[in-house]
């Protein structure tokens, strides 16, 4: 028997309620005290077509997920085709039996078919074909003799506030029934097993979107704003559904170029504000983050990438906006880049990003990818500490316009917005006070904010020296690469943002191995002390690069910078996320090459 | 409201950069006098801008400004509006601005009813450019990339604000500063987004649609005892009056609907900017039952 | 005695005709065989302020202007003050004698104050106050003993056709009289004359917007379309112009957004079609730029480059957006960028930018800056050679859909868009033909060019590799860094586009001074071969980059793909454009450093 | 332009991934039958959309398409009309593409009467992102991002038409593609910009205007004998008719106007595409002299 480690896939159409049920279940095993990792898979449709959600669990936390299942739910046909490959041997298939499954091929693969009266049960108790879920979970349950009390008060907590307990009773039926026939006809075949840890840590499962979204409430954002586009939408109605409880303005706007403004309009008030988008709405952004960094204008831009050029594959993932976004608009100006790489990255460094934001006065990208931002990980509740966030707001050299007493201490001769100081960093007072009247403008402008209209070249120079000063000064506040693994390896995957997971176990899987492995994840990207940065990764026998993308831009990044250049890199392009056996097998080919 | 403001208060220590004799000092005049006549003081007042000759009135003018990007500022005027809502926010910007590059903008905020005003210098050409035709140039005007007419039809900004929701429409003339500034009060008074689209000659590029041309064909809505500006119809039929005899004032108006900031929950006690943050702690651990 | 070497400012407000009449002007003297190269200085205003043209003259080919002048044109007092310092001691100041200028101050300073009744000569001889300009100019021919007629030539050519020869008799009537009258009471003063050479090859006066409209034309473009931004829009109205001629369709659009996707619609349907902006519009244009990518759309897209960020500085030159073009777009596409740096070069490389987009089936950008652009320079007519366009034309693996034979040829089995081939590059054939309908996508599709809808990963790798192989086969059809100078030198001057010319200076007077100096100039920026521009690089005793922007971005980008760091950097961004003086200065300050 | 066109030409390959009882079948089908109805051979027709549900028709129809970005169709179709004129070219995107994102091209599309027939699928709705609310959602509709209901007023495309200067304005019904079919055949037929909103029910997203919704209010302008589409007065009106009865058809079109193509001499002798390049190098050399 194999107990709490267990990989479990649902498939099936656009529809069937794959997402759901598989997010569902993750949460009632959460419920148990385990830990789990949700990735989904669905393609750019509505109906039909084929969707599949994986859950991982173990006792100890998951950062990534797996390629190898246990144990795979089959909604329709096509999910036993595409996907019995991946179970491995002893595994089972929970399908409805009224599938035309060919059950030897199922057995010629050292798998288990386990058809189910799965449609049955839930016509005939629940009176409803859509409880084929319910039925489809429980079974999975059943076999992994996992206590159903779990699934049971998640089906409450999804059914019970909203329609009458009613349905959720009904569903509760289908789900005992289901559970007891499965562990009846199933359980003793199946080696996997999952047993509750009632007194473990409380458990979160939640992903990436809404870890910022956390994050960003807690920094005390009042302003969201944004237009919808993969895989940044849910971050935006997360926005909106916490906009009642924490009296937040969230907007859905025309277009992402209106979106970008209209937080560029809320900050230069003196909210903090955001505006998440992906690839394809941040490049209508290009033009406006330019103006935040010529005006000086605190906003935080969210950025989770899917694979592009163009539409691309915009439900699937990739990280190929990093030189996009460190080089995006015209001119030059001081900005930000950080690219969290877990849940609990997302929550603090997007309360971070509004703290430099704040701080120096510029434009903040926070990267994310559709992987983060949609994978479900649990983390004990404790692991989310929000009195670290509302501790250390730090708004810089703001005064609020109604502050009144602060601005007659500060003001003694006058305002200007745009003063030089040894930092580069102006006093912000928001529009509104009568001491402090003043203009912001896009065209290069004097200390008071006005346009030079004479266009001087002495007042240019120091606008220009002031502005990217403040990149200087905020390297002092940027997070150096952060080391995981032994101090001393003869090897260092490099990366980045959702890179992060799949590399950790693809570095503990190399050290069972044999080969003394580290990481080096970069969550801050720009500014940062690349002198410092130079000295780590020369230290490093051999580092290699590890990024869902084509080019290795990291690295690109790293080289531009320091001069230094990987000994290779591992890249993957085609949608997927990375995982730990494709990392491990990459790495292999490359180091006979290298 | 009810302060005493001068003209003198709104003086701004900035020389306008405009050619003498264009139509954008009668605006700025105009501007001035309706903030008097109101009596709102610099720090109460938000001028937006954007790109254009006429983009640079908030630096002529006493008040808090912002010069934006080329047909951007109205969106910046929202997100601020929404995060300050007692302060009074005008929106500047020319043809090119609003009607070409930043149209989206138009179309939606119009839709919004949110308490903006917004001035359209609207001079029938690209003016900082140097001379382009704009989208409301007459058919067949003569620029640099016309040179042989332009060969699309102009927009008429009034019809389409009346088809997109505007609650308070209105055309001036940069020439008669006392009615425009009128206008601008009123439209300011008005609860919701009021737009004045205003006739300003530009005497370097547009010679044709010159003081002149506008003085002999434009008359007033108001001084017609039947015109009623809530009747949409009416309104309509004027928005197309064109050639001879072109109307200015105010062609519709409608003070029955909400303005979008009445509409959101979090602005009904305070602007947001005095929202205290962060959130209390104990919010913050009721959020994270929502993900057990 | 100085002959044929002289350099001229003239200088007035907005509107005084400042500008036209220092070009009128350089186009005389460039009618009598001499060489000139003139250089504007205006506000984004349209009256008022202060403008300045200078107008610089040799016998040799010029490439760049100079700080000191030898005479002063001054239209109003306020141009006395500015630029009297820049008059070398024996140089001379024109002015009328109405204005008040305090001849002291310019004797003072070794200067000739060359007070002249020219407003007076205007009205009564012209009968307009207008023809002030006129004067003007024919005076500052008098002390330069330099032969009227030429400046005549060019009154006729611009009044003589438009308002009847009256006009242009009124004109020359001023013009003869300011010129006795300077000649009479100043020219035996004033050391610097110049004579026209009448046996030199016939010459052309344009600036890198006309010549960049050259190459397009000669190239074979059909189809431009923009938005008005400066310093780009000149090249827009010299296509308007150029459109009955030439059988063009020029648009004005009502964004950059809509202007490069025009530009992409045109050149799906089989067009050469391009779009002109400066850096504010390309940040508009980055989503569609994506597109271009990935629908393999060949188009050219120029962007003049002026100070920003945001609206900066509009009138007024930088070089601050190498690295926003180079990432510009979301997701990982190819495109290539090229960087003329004269005039010459703007005419060549714009057409060869047409060949290089239809060639490889992906955008072009030219990269331009004000600078170069508003610049005007004289170059021999037959330096200009259209048959090495025309007869250069390379449309790549283009067939048109009225081309049915060699449709027929083409097609055995049916049309694919994407068909993948060893170099990337797919067969084109614009929708119109029976045998090739179809579709393209911006999401990734197959290779008929239907989207991919079940996003397979295969095809994702496929059509990736596809698209950026293409970038690999154009690194045969892309040019080396160029040397200039001597083979052999201790310090070697790195630059790129606009650059050129005053680098190309800074060159000879170091060699002048004993440094024996070179000159690397980058015309391809994107794609190279790089280990060739490393090789090259590492033979360099010692580099230094000179870029007219703030963070040295053709290091960044050279170190980025060699890791080779130069020995410092020459920049400047202060909106004004380098010239061989600043150069040197700034070389000689970096050299006792390095 | 009468060859013998039948649905099977203009069968594609692919299969639609649209859910099943979508509106976007009936609209397919209603192309199709349109292009069938004035003998439009495949080879002759482009299609150009944007990204959501809709917009994934050029993939369904045999013919040339081109699937581009959210909201821009519109200037990528007018810059291969110009190119390619004599094509037919057809425009379907989604009312987020063409109201929301896309506003503005549409703003200018419409002043231009460049001879394109614009679709929009107009399902209230954000279908392919998964149910936000769109420009056309109804004041008070309830999505991911309008929890609370909507809180701006809905765009109307047709009065926005109107005003913006189109020279056809149509509204027809994704389940009556026969109809639809008509307009679209009528569209295609017009000489100049043709947009045909088209209510198309999601069946997923929008529980609110459902088939039956529509069913029950909508009624066809063509049965009333006294409706004269050439009257902008009338169509106006029925612009702002909604409710319980919503007025389906022809609400106007002008047919007097010159297109935008005729009006460019470039394009008067052939299509551009098949200009012969490069221009004659004489003719280049005569281009030198202006710089001398
Ligand atoms: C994105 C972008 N495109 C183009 C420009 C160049 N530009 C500046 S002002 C202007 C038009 C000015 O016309 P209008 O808005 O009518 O103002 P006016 O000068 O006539 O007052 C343009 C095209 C710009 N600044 N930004
Ligand atoms: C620039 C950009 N922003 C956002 C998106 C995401 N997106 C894709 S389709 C769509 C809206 C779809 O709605 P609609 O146009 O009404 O089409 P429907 O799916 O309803 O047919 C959005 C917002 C995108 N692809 N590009
Ligand atoms: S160019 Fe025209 S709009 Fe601009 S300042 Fe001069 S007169 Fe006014
Ligand atoms: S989601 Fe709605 S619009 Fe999209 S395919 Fe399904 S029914 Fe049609
Ligand atoms: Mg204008
Ligand atoms: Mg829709």
């Amino acid at each position: 028997m194999t107990k709490n480690s267990v990989n479990i896939k649902l498939g099936g159409e656009a529809g069937q309620g794959v997402e759901s049920s598989g997010m569902g279940f993750a949460r009632a095993i959460a419920r148990s005290g385990l830990h789990i990792f949700g990735v989904q898979d669905y393609m750019s449709r509505i109906r039909g077509g084929h969707n599949w959600y994986q859950v991982r669990v173990s006792e100890r936390p998951l950062y990534a997920h797996e390629p190898k299942i246990q144990l795979l739910l089959a909604f329709d046909e096509r999910t036993v085709r595409e996907h019995l490959d991946e179970v491995v041997e002893g595994g089972a298939v929970i399908y409805d039996e009224g599938l035309k499954v060919d059950e030897d091929e199922i057995k010629s693969k050292g798998v288990i078919p386990m058809p189910m009266p799965l449609l049955k049960l839930a016509e005939e108790l629940g009176g409803s074909k859509l409880m084929l879920n319910t039925a489809a979970v429980a079974a999975a349950a059943g076999i992994l003799e996992f206590d159903l009390s779990y699934p049971e008060s998640v089906i409450r907590d999804s059914f019970g506030r909203r329609k009458g307990s009613e349905i959720a009773d009904r569903n509760i039926r289908v789900a005992n029934a289901a559970y007891e026939e499965a562990r009846r006809r199933y359980a003793h075949l199946f080696e996997w097993k999952l047993e509750a840890i009632p007194d473990a840590p409380k458990k979160m499962v939640l992903n990436g979107n809404q870890a910022l979204g956390l994050g960003a409430i807690a920094a005390g954002c009042k302003f969201c704003c944004g237009y919808p586009m993969t895989p940044a939408s849910s971050l935006l109605e997360f926005m909106f559904a916490q906009a009642r409880r924490f009296n937040l303005v969230v907007r859905q706007i025309e277009d992402e170029i209106g979106a970008l403004l209209h937080a560029i309009g809320a900050a230069h008030a003196g909210v903090r504000a955001m505006t998440c988008t992906s690839g394809g709405g941040f490049s209508l952004m290009v033009e406006a983050l330019s103006l935040a960094g010529s005006t000086e204008t605190p906003v935080v831009v969210v950025v989770a990438q899917r694979p592009g050029p163009a539409t691309g594959m915009p439900t699937r993932t990739e990280q190929g906006e990093l030189l996009f976004t460190l080089f995006a608009g015209h001119g030059e100006f001081p900005r930000a880049v950080l690219a969290p790489g877990s849940v609990e990255q997302c929550v603090y460094e997007m309360a971070r990003a509004f703290n430099l934001a704040e701080k120096y006065q510029m434009p903040v990208i926070v990267l994310t990818d559709a992987f983060l931002a949609n994978s479900l990980r649990s983390v004990d509740m404790d692991a989310i500490d929000f009195r670290k966030i509302t501790e250390n707001i730090d708004r810089g050299k703001l005064i609020l316009p109604h502050e009144h007493e602060k601005i007659d201490e500060a003001l003694k001769d006058g305002y200007r917005r745009y003063e030089f100081f040894e930092d580069g960093i102006s006093l912000r007072i928001p529009p509104g006070h009568p001491k402090a009247i003043y203009s912001v403008a896009g065209e290069e402008h004097t200390p008071e904010g006005f346009i030079d209209w004479e266009e001087r070249a002495d007042n240019r120079v120091k606008m220009m020296q002031k502005r990217m000063r403040k990149l200087e000064v905020a390297v002092s506040d940027m997070k150096l690469p952060q080391l995981y693994g032994p101090q001393d390896a003869e090897l260092t995957l490099v990366c980045w943002g959702s890179s992060l997971g799949p590399t950790l176990e693809a570095m503990e899987r190399l050290n069972d191995n044999g080969v003394r492995t580290n990481l080096l994840q970069f969550i801050d990207i720009h500014p940062l002390d690349w002198e410092s940065v130079a000295d780590i990764l020369a230290n490093c026998r051999r580092w290699v690069s590890v990024e869902g993308n084509y080019s290795a831009q990291l690295s690109r990044w790293i080289r531009m910078n320091t001069g230094l250049k990987p000994a290779g890199t591992v890249t993957r392009y085609d949608g997927r996320p990375l995982n730990p056996v494709y990392i491990v097998e990459q790495l292999q080919s490359l180091l006979v090459k290298v | 409201m009810v302060a005493q403001v001068t003209m003198k208060d709104l003086q701004s220590p900035v020389e306008p950069t405009w050619c003498p004799g264009c139509g954008d000092y009668g605006i700025l005049n105009a501007v001035k006098r309706a903030l008097v006549q109101l009596g709102i003081p610099p720090h109460q007042v938000a001028f937006f801008s954007g790109i254009g000759c006429g983009s640079k009135l908030p630096d002529y003018i006493r008040a808090n400004g912002f010069n934006s990007l080329h047909g951007r500022p109205v969106p910046i005027a929202q997100g601020f509006k929404l995060a300050h809502h007692d302060m009074v926010v005008i929106v500047v910007d020319g043809d090119g601005d609003n009607y070409g590059i930043g149209g989206n903008h138009w179309l939606h905020v119009m839709r919004r009813n949110i308490n903006i005003t917004h001035i359209v210098q609207n001079n029938m050409v690209y003016g900082l450019t140097k001379g382009q035709y704009a989208p409301t140039s007459m058919k067949g005007f003569v620029s640099s990339t016309s040179p042989e007419g332009t060969i699309e039809w102009p927009i008429n900004p009034i019809a389409i604000a009346l088809a997109a929701g505007a609650t308070f429409v209105a055309r001036g003339f940069a020439g008669d500063p006392k009615h425009l500034a009128d206008l601008i009060a009123k439209g300011i008074q008005h609860k919701g987004y009021a737009l004045i689209d205003v006739f300003q000659p530009c005497v370097i590029f547009n010679r044709i649609n010159t003081y002149d041309w506008f003085r002999e064909r434009i008359y007033k809505l108001e001084d017609d005892p039947n015109y009623d500006p809530h009747d949409k119809r009416m309104a309509w039929e004027k928005a197309h009056e064109w050639g001879d005899r072109i109307p200015i004032g105010i062609f519709y108006i409608n003070e029955d609907l909400p303005t979008l900031e009445e509409q959101i929950p979090a602005l009904s006690e305070k602007p947001l900017y005095q929202h205290e943050i962060p959130p209390k702690l104990e919010d913050l651990e009721a959020l994270k039952l929502m993900f057990v």
